[in-house]
């Protein structure tokens, strides 16, 4: 069974179960997924009526996460007066994440939303494939069997899907969304627990300090801090972003290393225990930036010490909202 | 053309706090290289960047008139980082001062008019300005009747007293002050500023009225004034936006085509309905 | 064996360290107080930040001192369990648990911020550790990763 | 004769004729984006790429760029002008829709008399571009919509096709007729040269396919202010800057203070913004005119396809497709124009429906 094969039988899920919540009147709204104009990409889409149904798509270029436009909430899921629509999702794992994430940290109201769930097979990393394929235009990008055919316009280069997959994927535990029937229809499932491998941080933990501040040099140096990251993030739902404070000025807003490193370290900072393993920063990140590989170590750090993976369910609390008095503090300055 | 990102440097002459609050103080400067004063030349209702260097910048209307010759005088509250800054100043500190921006209110097209003055809360300092520009020996008798209405939230917040005074003893300008709600000790009308336009009804035969306030008090006040008969071409506006180089190059100050910072900030209310509603 | 190293990092041999302390009002900032009260010698290289709580120390502030120059920094709260606002120090021990591996993770020395517990009654030990911390930041040389070119 | 050949393997000669006088500037490959800066060592200029990510305005109108430097005393404080205004730019490789947005940054930096931009429009008098055609325009290209073409040659001081292995050179203004002068080593273009040039020329044109129509939707604009439509356009947006910060003619910008505190001197900067950041007209009182999604994208049509053509007689818009390409939720201003352009069809739809 190909991939081909299993994105036919999602988007028929999808269509299905978007167009029953819109029948019905289960709710008002449903935002999904529609084919993008340009290759290697995917637009968000609201649609409001059962004959658009068929506008709804799933390829695995759909790196955005929709819970982005939940919170906050947008005028376009607003009534008249301002109070949210109901409003069906189509979810895939982290989508589902998400909302849970939100909805414990009350920026959501869960009654108002119905997740289409369904078994997320993966998304493209477009940025690798992009820096491959270098100054060439692509053209065409189809999904066949088990291969990536990326068409120019005299050239055609095949990629293995399984390779070209963003890293998270490759490792996700979290295909559909988590959560009960009540919250969700189509695929779902309810998860305690999952136990990520991290591998390709504990190996670049065992690099000398240097050599670390060299490669986040290095791989950040091409941020034009046009805050993309930031904005695809389902999570970052502030008000006034910490760098656009200015009672006082944090942080300078320059794209001097310096001002880029800062950004990039409290952003991160702030993700702790609630990034929710989408890859949405670095799908939509213009210059192609892995931040998932910083986010990443976020997780890692919350789940050794906490055991804690966000957004599995909506009622965990946050490690950061939470705190124990026997919580481990080897790190402490301490009398020899 | 020399760089127009950098500011005049002046100095701080005096400080006066202007109400009970303490928090709104008149600056007055004068300039470190006096040549610049002339140079600087203005006209009642422009506004100037003022800046603290390693603070910041912001666009501050005008509060003295061009007739006080020597220093300028601005009229800030204290709000954001810059403007607290200003407030935390002392006599002698260094202000950058960038302008004169705007195009400020029409003066020369004002001749031979009658002239009513309608200002809410600090936003009286370009109308400070207009009015003593009016009143000067030089102007005087180019105007024709000169009304002020001006109306504060209570007696405490009322700006340029000594002035007011000065004002209501001559024969020549006729003064209402208003304040919200009664208070102790206020001899004065009370009441929103709309409903005391309404009550003064100042005639519209060959007048203008330039109106500067807070957003809730311009629309209220020009209702009034349509009902009064005012033509949308007599009534003029001192419209805010936020700002940052003040020549229209930063981008951020435009409602539709036009920029606030050299288009306005003035505009006539035949001009605004114009405009996209996005202010 | 610090000298060495400064000479590595070809240091000024009288370079000293400049850190910031952030102390929290009711048990370290008393500590120091009480270790100069009591004459305890301890390293003149901190200036200190008073704070109600460690809890009110924003990981900001953390940052914002490395990225302004400070060579080290160091964070002092009551111990667990003694905070006079009960929890405080817990909220802040799971925020600089992050903060201090993210900073890790991000290549800058990890001896460049320290944690600290010392409470009223224990001058000696916060000397104790004071001195130590100022020892990790001298052998990590000066903190020139944020200096900006234009300076 | 005006036009010259330049063999692809003399462009380290061709950079050795400039390097000392000129800050030389041409695309390189910076992790895996082409951006224009400044060459030190010519082999590092891509010669071979489509368009570069960050237009060439990055050259002229820097993302951060010193407005004037300062000290600070106790009582007084000193400010030095910037001083490099005069130092000659070359920039080499320039594509037609980034040389045409020169001229309309130039535009609008010059408007409003009393108050021209001196810093840019200095740069742009010192500066040569050397621009060069498009043999394959993208697929996102709409240039020919915009009064643009992929070998408009007007807005460039020299002109090259690229013939393969060698370059066509035509001198086109004053300036590069001076400079292709003395550049007496090249050799002479052959009727050959001229007519594959043509061609070439011909077949560019003809690979953009979008067509849009510019009129209508300015047209339209100036009565669709409050139309519902843009609740529709600003949907999917996220609110990021990717689309203004890669825009060739975006030129909206921050003006912040830099202090060194330690050292009692700082400077005044000027840093790209954009009207799709919420906070970017966020008055200090909190009241904000451009609250809404909706108003900051309509804010940034509108800016180019109409508040453009009524103040300067010219679109703002080059046609590069940058954002078309770059916008992470794929906002496509392709999408967005049709959608205007086909109002009215919309409306006497409904009113049939």
């Amino acid at each position: 069974m190909g991939i081909e094969q299993d994105n036919k039988e999602i988007i028929s899920s999808i269509r299905e179960n978007a167009k029953n919540l819109l029948s019905e009147n289960q709710v008002d709204v449903v935002i999904g997924y529609s084919e993008g104009t340009v290759p290697l990409s995917s637009t968000p889409i609201i649609i409001r009526r059962v004959e658009d149904i068929e506008k709804l798509t799933w390829n695995n270029l759909c790196y955005m996460n929709l819970a982005r436009y939940l919170a906050p909430l947008m005028p376009q899921l607003c009534d008249s007066e301002g109070k949210s629509l109901r409003i069906g999702i189509v979810a895939k794992g982290c989508v589902g994440r998400a909302i849970n994430l939100l909805a414990v940290e009350k920026q959501v109201d869960l009654d108002k939303i119905k997740m289409i769930g369904f078994n997320c097979n993966g998304i493209v990393n477009r940025s690798k494939i992009a820096l491959e394929i270098g100054e060439k235009e692509i053209l065409e990008v189809n999904i066949s069997g088990n291969e990536i055919i990326v068409k120019g316009r005299d050239w055609e280069k095949r990629f293995p899907y399984d390779q070209y997959i963003n890293e998270l994927c490759k490792v996700c535990q979290v295909k559909s969304p988590s959560s009960t029937e009540a919250n969700c229809v189509g695929e779902c499932q309810e998860l305690e627990t999952i136990n990520d491998e991290f591998s390709d941080i504990t190996e670049f933990e065992t690099k000398s300090a240097g050599e670390k501040w060299e490669y986040f040099k290095e791989i950040l140096q091409v941020c034009t801090l046009c805050y993309s990251c930031r904005q695809a993030c389902p999570v970052c739902y502030c008000n006034l972003c910490f760098v656009d404070q200015n009672k006082p000025v944090w942080f300078g807003k320059t794209t001097e290393y310096q001002d880029i490193f800062t950004f990039h370290l409290v952003r991160a900072q702030h993700l702790a225990g609630r990034c929710v393993a989408c890859g949405a920063c670095s799908s939509v990140c213009p210059v192609g930036i892995d931040l998932n590989f910083i986010t990443r170590k976020l997780e890692k750090i919350v789940k050794e010490r906490y055991n804690y993976t966000s957004g599995l369910n909506a009622e965990k609390v946050p490690p950061m909202m939470d705190f124990k008095m026997e919580d481990a503090q080897e790190f402490m300055l301490e009398e020899d | 053309m020399p760089n127009p990102y950098i500011p005049y440097l002046t100095r701080v002459k005096s400080i006066v706090s202007e109400n009970k609050a303490n928090d709104i103080k008149t600056i007055e400067l004068e300039f470190k290289n006096e040549e610049n004063y002339k140079e600087f030349g203005y006209i009642p209702g422009q506004f100037a960047e003022i800046s603290l260097i390693g603070k910041g910048e912001c666009p501050i209307g005008i509060a003295s008139s061009p007739t006080e010759e020597g220093t300028i005088k601005f009229t800030i509250k204290k709000m954001g980082t810059v403007t607290s800054g200003f407030h935390n100043c002392e006599v002698g500190d260094i202000v950058g001062v960038r302008g004169p921006c705007g195009n400020g209110w029409p003066v020369e097209e004002m001749k031979g008019k009658n002239i009513v003055v309608i200002g809410g809360g600090f936003a009286f300092s370009t109308l400070r300005s207009l009015v003593i520009y009016l009143l000067d020996e030089k102007h005087r008798k180019d105007y024709g009747k000169i009304t002020v209405i001006y109306g504060n939230r209570d007696p405490g917040e009322v700006l340029y007293t000594d002035i007011l005074d000065e004002w209501k003893k001559r024969d020549d300008i006729k003064v209402v002050l208003t304040i919200d709600r009664e208070a102790e000790g206020w001899t004065e009308e009370v009441g929103f500023v709309a409903p005391i336009v309404k009550k003064v009804a100042p005639s519209s035969d060959n007048a203008v009225a330039v109106i500067c306030g807070p957003p809730i008090m311009i629309k209220t006040s020009i209702a009034v004034m349509e009902e009064l008969n005012w033509k949308d071409e007599q009534i003029l506006n001192s419209l805010e936006m936020r700002m940052k180089c003040g020549i229209g190059k930063c981008g951020r100050c435009n409602i539709g085509n036009r920029f606030v910072c050299v288009d306005g900030p003035v505009f006539s209310l035949a001009e605004l309905k114009k405009m996209p509603n996005e202010y | 064996m610090t000298e060495t190293v400064l000479e590595e990092k070809k240091v000024d041999k009288n370079w000293e360290p400049k850190i910031v302390a952030f102390l929290c009002n009711w048990c370290s900032y008393a500590g120091a107080d009480l270790a100069g009260v009591s004459r305890i010698q301890y390293p003149p290289n901190i200036r200190i930040v008073r704070v109600p709580c460690s809890g009110r120390v924003n990981p900001y502030f953390i940052i914002k001192s490395l990225t302004d120059g400070w060579d080290g920094v160091v964070i002092s709260g009551c111990h667990p369990g003694d905070c006079h606002y009960i929890s405080g120090n817990l909220v802040a021990r799971r925020r600089f648990a992050i903060l201090k591996e993210l900073l890790e993770f991000f290549g800058i020395e990890p001896g460049r911020v320290n944690f600290m517990w010392a409470s009223a009654a224990e001058g000696e030990r916060f000397a104790v550790l004071i001195r130590k911390a100022t020892k990790i930041v001298k052998e990590l040389g000066p903190n020139t990763k944020f200096q900006r070119e234009w300076c | 004769m005006d036009q010259k050949i330049l063999k692809k393997d003399q462009i380290g000669k061709f950079y050795n004729e400039f390097a000392g006088e000129y800050d030389f500037y041409a695309p390189i490959n910076k992790k895996g984006s082409i951006v224009f800066e400044k060459i030190e060592n010519p082999e590092d200029i891509v010669l071979d790429y489509l368009n570069s990510k960050v237009p060439p305005k990055s050259v002229l109108f820097p993302q951060e760029e010193v407005l004037f430097e300062y000290s600070l005393d106790e009582k007084d404080v000193e400010i030095t002008d910037r001083q490099n205004l005069e130092q000659k730019i070359l920039i080499f490789g320039v594509r037609p829709c980034d040389a045409y947005s020169f001229e309309l940054m130039a535009n609008f930096f010059s408007f409003h008399g009393n108050w021209e931009d001196e810093i840019y429009l200095k740069k742009k008098e010192n500066s040569t571009i050397i621009g060069m055609g498009c043999n394959t325009p993208r697929s996102t290209c709409f240039c020919t919509s915009v009064g643009g073409n992929p070998f408009k040659k007007e807005d460039m001081d020299i002109f090259l096709t690229d013939l393969g292995d060698k370059y066509l050179v035509e001198a086109i203004s004053d300036k590069g007729k001076e400079i292709v002068k003395k550049l007496s080593w090249l050799s002479d273009a052959s009727k050959d040269d001229l007519k594959k040039a043509e061609d070439l020329a011909k077949k560019a044109e003809e690979m953009i396919v979008t067509k849009i129509d510019v009129d209508t939707i300015v047209k339209n604009l100036d009565t669709c202010f409050e139309h519902p439509v843009w609740d529709e356009i600003s949907e999917s947006c996220i609110g990021c800057g990717s689309c203004a910060y890669l825009c060739p003619t975006c030129t909206c910008f921050d003006v912040i203070d830099e202090t060194d505190q330690y050292n009692n001197r700082g400077r005044r900067i000027r840093i790209w913004d954009t009207c799709q950041s919420c906070l970017y007209t966020m008055e200090t009182s909190g009241h904000n005119p451009r609250n809404t999604k909706i108003q900051r994208c309509r804010n940034r049509i509108m800016h180019k396809f109409s508040y453009y053509p009524t103040n300067y007689d010219l679109l703002g818009c080059v046609g590069c497709g940058r954002c078309v390409s770059v916008c992470p939720a794929n906002n496509d201003l392709r999408v967005i124009l049709k959608k205007i352009q086909n109002i009215e069809k919309m409306e006497s739809e409904k009113i049939n429906a």
